[in-house]
């Protein structure tokens, strides 16, 4: 922990090893982000759009997963209403560590244009999200574009080695 | 069969039930009393050949009495010929019978109905709210229900 | 059965040979956007200042609600907008702004590259939009 | 012997990768056999109706393209042909914007049947048909585009008339793609018609008699197939369909095959009308000569004082309507989608009431799906065509 | 001057440190493929469905795989405190151990040559030649079952157990098949080690001089046996046309649901593991293994890879098989098939 450095922020120190370490792990990361096949609206179909063979998410080495397990990034994408909160909540909760949310769309980052009594106003009411993409719904490129901001801010995190191995927390870092 | 001659075989059967009948672009609406719907659909259905019930919803009329009007949009795919039939529904007892016994179709209809108008369908075989989440309280297709629900303010831009 | 089997892999590996291939490689190629395609608002300057005369078209037609307009004169008399801003998370890139606007004030550009990371990024003040 | 059997209640949805969407079922098991499926529904039900009636009948266009968002422009053509019903205005309605209207919902048809045709092959295992459907459908993400300005929300028509005229030079776009319509069909087909186990998968499977289809209220495709030759096209038309030949494919299976057939066919005649309505079009007014509806020209708004007059009363006020009540039903992608619209004289819709075919098609899953197995329930899912936008509105 | 045979009674030394490096050899060697298999399915599928497959981690994407590994690797690692926890997590290691154990039977090449001491020595490029190695790998087939099944009941998760159970009776039923149908195998060969198998097809076809440019390969003379073998073994390794246990579309990712970073590793690596193995077994029991117009093990991997190729190829292509369909294809018509064939061969062999 070099000199002047906040004492509460446990990390492995930011020697070469570390460095390099934590390097390697937001490399894997960043080049294996596995998104939630979870699709809630038109945005989905865009999601999907994308997944298709003129944009290809597998090029950036992205495979949809059908279980929350095995997820890295959710990417809420369509209107969030109030009924389906809790099972997105749920969702949330199975994926493990690290995780990362993309509010993909009008209606998931701010609500859009349905300001209605049964639309949740944005997805960050409830969970913390990473990127947001706005766009009703965005082109296939602008969710690729909003994955490659996604990238940038894993890339730029710190201790990501130290905290899985458990040593203190990710340290986010503006990308 | 012309719009007419449906209008009167209605009528010839149930004269006492009819309250108005309207034609408006084409398109004629029966209006009629809620009592006996079951019997006027299952004779639409059976001798006039409306096998298809393309719609069935409530309008809110607040400020009119009866404030409800429960409308049934009905086909016959033989003859490709559309007629509504409308039945008033007063607030206090906002209730009138299934016709889900004539029509299948009804069944979501009316739950749908009951969920957003507040319209109890009597004799429904499994009358639950079906858009909105179980516990919600209030029927959000009223007039009187805010749009954003009773809770929130509407959005007016990010700085006004 | 075997033959359609057959016809069901020969066509898979038709595709399989080089030319069939579809994908835009996105960050190094980008597609041609069409001319009407509706992305990032641009407000239209016009010499010194913009062209928007503030006549509160666009925030009435908005369907999203999403335009915030408060006018002002300036020296000269005329009407010109102290506030304009778009919050482009809530914009559904509709058109109908640019429909509505009789000065021709505001277009839609090509630009789609608009993800960030936090809602404040996406206030679209005056000068933002000018520029974009 | 009496065996002592629980059934099992598995929980598919709404987070499932097969349910189009959030569709949530209660599916009680007996082993692999479904005894009881209830489909519950509501997860996107986000207040359109309620919505529409807060904006002019000029706003609530961008609202209904996000009802089906398979087939944006069949929703904005329901719309907009049951506003001009209510405004008396359907033969003003000029013929360019007749023509080009039936190109782009049988444009639209083909974008939904092949999303339809992706996700069904998918959910039942053959990943390959998935791709090649998308691909085909970026070609219609484009001729959108280029028309309206968007991919998929596209936001064209307009009451009276359509936003703009279609753009130079893409007429020979959509014929080239109208063409190679059958070819493509084919390369489906090879993959999927004649392959056993896709038979296997889909012969005999969901399957539902005329009766009991027409008493549910389902139409569409689905009804086709269980052997009703209805088509609203064809027996009620709008917008100028009187003018095309074309055949309505009716198949008596009653099963998810021939609910997959009569959507192929669908698409080779959809394609089929475009081209002649692409014959047909001939260059003309693209908006209706209702100066109190549609608005005025751009050129227009700058030069003449009436023409800014009405386009200020438009934009601002939205424009007047008789009280009255109308339904109009069109043939959408999946089914009759309706438009019952009650007017009070104001610029706001006082009630509008969609019938989305999805919605009504659901309720057929239950009778579909019990006593099959659970992989059918899958292929019934995806042979109904559902889009949770339109069923939960 | 013929070779001597390593032992490990006369050459202690020299027979471990052979053994063991035959064994890093070939692990390190299967590990690769793993990796690369999934990179190269991901690549082949994504040209046949007109994509380009992963292609921006590293050169043409080819770090891919190890991104993947990495990324699982120092992810957590969730225990749904619902399950039970030793059978989860014993139950990833139990499904790919046997997937790398079978591959010590399978003999890549002919004999090596070396001269050690002034001593030539010949070794056998194979882990072990078991005199009974098809059996050995119908059991460890039989073992691979335990581990999705336990997978499947630890995991306390509904779609894990309905894929546990869809890949028990799955794999009961076409092991059942498979091992019948290399019965006839056995039955030609005279022998149950997989390098008297190899070398009973380096002959000529069916004895006959006149067609002696065609190798006596199972293939040839067993087409029936072949093909159950191939569509069994797809079965048994839940490869689509036969992937319920997993089916993606229907059960989530059935067994391996509730599994995640490392352990869902294992379950991905166990899946291209067995790819491999059956098609070693494949090549080595129907395809002549080694032997080919190149040098031995090139030979082998030439064919391995073909069968793999042909695996990613089925699944590009096809739909998937519902469950009942599945069975009655085990039971009812890939059953008494081989049952029948096995009866033919017999009296073929007794004829001729």
């Amino acid at each position: 922990m070099g000199v002047g450095q906040p004492v509460e922020a446990k990390t492995l120190g930011s020697g070469f090893v570390t460095t390099s370490l934590d390097k390697l792990v937001n490399w894997s990361r960043a080049s294996s982000m596995w998104p939630l096949t979870f699709g809630l609206a038109c945005c989905a179909i865009e999601m999907m759009a994308t997944g298709a063979a003129r944009f290809d998410l597998d090029r950036m080495g992205i495979l949809f997963r059908a279980s929350p397990r095995q997820a890295d990034v959710i990417i809420i994408a369509g209107t969030v209403t109030k009924k389906m909160v809790p099972v997105i909540k749920t969702v949330y909760e199975q994926m493990p560590e690290p995780k990362y949310v993309i509010a993909m769309g009008a209606c998931a980052s701010s609500g859009g244009i349905f300001d209605t009594y049964s639309t949740v106003q944005g997805v960050d009411e409830f969970l913390p999200v990473d990127v947001y993409i706005p766009g009703c719904p965005p082109r296939p490129e602008g969710l690729l574009y909003g994955l490659m901001k996604l990238q940038d801010k894993i890339r730029a995190e710190r201790n990501t080695f130290g905290a899985a191995i458990g040593v203190g927390d990710v340290i986010q870092n503006k990308a | 069969m012309s719009d007419q001659a449906i209008v009167k075989k209605l009528k010839a059967k149930f004269s006492s039930e009819i309250l108005d009948v309207v034609e408006f672009r084409g398109e004629t609406t029966v209006t009629v009393k809620k009592e006996q719907i079951v019997d006027i659909c299952t004779l639409m259905r059976d001798d006039l050949g409306f096998n298809l019930l393309c719609d069935l919803c409530g309008v809110d009329y607040m400020g009119r009495s009866p404030r409800f009007m429960v409308v049934y949009n009905l086909y016959n795919i033989t003859t490709k010929k559309r007629i509504r039939i409308k039945a008033p529904v007063e607030e206090k007892n906002a209730s009138i019978d299934t016709v889900s016994t004539v029509w299948g179709t009804a069944n979501w209809h009316e739950r749908e109905c009951w969920d957003l108008m507040g319209i109890k369908f009597n004799n429904h075989p499994d009358l639950r709210r079906i858009l909105m989440p179980a516990d919600w309280e209030g029927h959000p297709l009223r007039k009187d229900y805010p749009v954003q629900g009773p809770d929130r303010e509407p959005y007016q831009g990010r700085l006004s | 059965m075997f033959k359609e089997f057959a016809k069901g892999l020969s066509i898979t590996l038709k595709h399989l040979l080089p030319g069939n291939c579809t994908t835009v490689q996105y960050p190094k190629q980008k597609m041609e956007m069409a001319p009407r395609f509706r992305g990032l608002h641009r407000l239209i300057p016009a010499q010194d200042r913009e062209k928007c005369v503030a006549c509160y078209l666009c925030p009435t037609v908005c369907p999203a609600k999403c335009i915030t307009v408060v006018a002002d004169e300036n020296e000269s008399g005329d009407k010109y907008p102290k506030v304009f801003e778009i919050d482009m998370l809530r914009c559904i890139f509709c058109g109908y702004c640019v429909e509505a606007c009789p000065m021709e004030a505001i277009e839609m550009t090509d630009a789609y590259e608009l993800a960030n990371f936090t809602r404040e990024d996406f206030d679209f003040g005056k000068e933002r939009l000018l520029k974009s | 012997m009496a065996a002592n059997t629980e059934t099992m209640t598995i929980n598919m949805g709404p987070q499932h990768p097969s349910t189009h969407g959030v569709l949530q079922l209660i599916l009680e098991l007996d082993g692999e056999i479904v005894v009881k499926a209830t489909p519950h529904i509501g997860f996107l039900h986000r207040g359109i109706e309620k919505l529409s009636e807060h904006r002019t009948y000029h706003q609530t266009i961008p609202l209904t393209d996000r009802l089906d968002y398979l087939a944006p422009m069949s929703n904005n053509l329901g719309y907009v042909l049951a506003v001009e019903k209510l405004l008396g205005i359907t033969d003003e309605i000029p013929e360019r914007v007749q023509r080009i209207r039936v190109i782009m919902a049988e444009l639209t048809r083909l974008k939904s049947h092949l999303v339809w045709l992706a996700c069904h092959a998918l959910d039942i295992g053959a990943m390959t048909v998935f791709l090649y459907c998308f691909r085909e459908r970026e070609c219609v993400t484009d001729i959108y585009e280029k028309v309206s300005g968007a991919r998929m929300t596209s936001n064209y028509f307009r009451v009276g008339g359509l936003a703009d005229d279609l753009p130079n030079g893409l007429e020979g776009d959509i014929r080239a793609f109208a063409e190679s319509i059958p070819e493509h069909v084919e390369e489906y087909e090879g993959l999927l018609t004649g392959n056993k186990i896709w038979q296997k998968r889909t012969i005999g499977v969901g399957e539902i008699s005329a009766e009991a289809a027409i008493d549910i209220g389902i139409t569409g495709p689905a009804l086709r197939a269980s052997g009703v030759d209805w088509d609203l096209r064809r027996d009620n038309p709008y917008s100028g369909y009187e003018d095309y030949d074309f055949e309505v494919p009716v198949r008596e299976g009653c099963d998810t095959f021939d609910r997959y057939k009569v959507r192929l066919d669908e698409m080779r005649q959809s394609a089929r009308i475009i081209l002649q309505a692409l014959d047909k079009l001939k260059p003309g007014p693209t908006l209706a000569d209702c100066p109190k509806i549609v608005l005025p020209p751009k050129q227009e708004v700058v030069s003449n004082i009436e023409s800014l007059i009405h386009h200020f009363k438009i934009v601002t006020e939205g424009f007047k309507t008789e009280p009255g009540e109308i339904y109009q039903g069109i043939e959408a992608p999946k089914g009759e989608l309706g438009f019952y619209l009650v007017a009070d004289g104001s610029a706001y819709p006082f009630r509008m009431k969609i019938r989305p075919p999805s919605f009504v098609n659901l309720q057929g899953l239950p009778q579909m799906v019990e006593g099959k197995l659970l992989a059918d329930v899958i292929a019934v899912i995806g042979t109904l065509d559902i889009v949770l936008g339109e069923i939960d509105r | 001057m013929t070779p001597e045979v390593l032992t490990l009674s006369e050459t202690p030394w020299l027979f471990t440190g052979v053994m063991l490096v035959k064994i890093v050899v070939a692990f390190v060697a299967t590990l690769l493929i793993v990796a690369y298999a999934t990179y190269a399915e991901r690549k082949i599928i994504g040209r046949m469905q007109t994509r380009m497959g992963p292609n921006m981690t590293g050169p043409k994407g080819l770090l891919q795989p190890i991104a993947d590994g990495l990324k699982l690797f120092f992810k957590e690692d969730i225990i749904p405190s619902q399950s039970h926890w030793f059978a989860f997590i014993l139950a990833p290691m139990m499904i790919l151990a046997p997937a790398f154990i079978s591959i010590s039977v399978i003999p890549f090449g002919g004999d090596l040559q070396f001269t050690y001491d002034g001593i030539l020595y010949a070794v056998p490029m194979q882990i072990t030649d078991l005199n009974i190695g098809v059996l050995f790998i119908v059991a460890m087939a039989g073992l691979g079952v335990y581990g999705i099944v336990l997978a499947g009941l630890a995991s306390n998760s509904k779609y894990a157990l309905l894929g546990g159970i869809r890949s028990t009776a799955q794999m009961v039923s076409y092991e059942l098949a498979v091992g019948l149908s290399i019965v006839v195998i056995f039955m030609l060969s005279e022998t149950l080690s997989l390098r008297g198998i190899v070398a009973a097809q380096q002959l000529p076809l069916w004895g006959l001089d006149s067609v002696s440019f065609i190798p006596n390969w199972y293939i040839f003379c067993q087409p029936l046996a072949f093909g159950l073998f191939v569509v069994g073994s797809m079965a048994e390794i839940n490869r689509t046309p036969f992937d319920l246990p997993e089916a993606e579309t229907e059960l989530v990712s059935g067994f391996c649901t509730e599994y995640s970073a490392m352990k869902y590793a294992l379950f991905f690596m166990a899946e291209y593991a067995n790819m491999i193995t059956v098609s070693a077994i494949a090549t080595t029991l129907f395809l002549g293994g080694w032997g080919g117009p190149f040098f031995g093990w090139i030979n082998f991997l030439i064919k391995v890879f073909a069968f793999m190729f042909f695996f990613i190829w089925i699944r590009a292509t096809f739909p998937r098989l519902r469950y009942d369909q599945l069975m009655f294809l085990g039971w009812k018509i890939m059953l008494p098939l081989a049952l029948v064939n096995i009866v033919i061969t017999g009296i073929a062999i007794l004829l001729w």
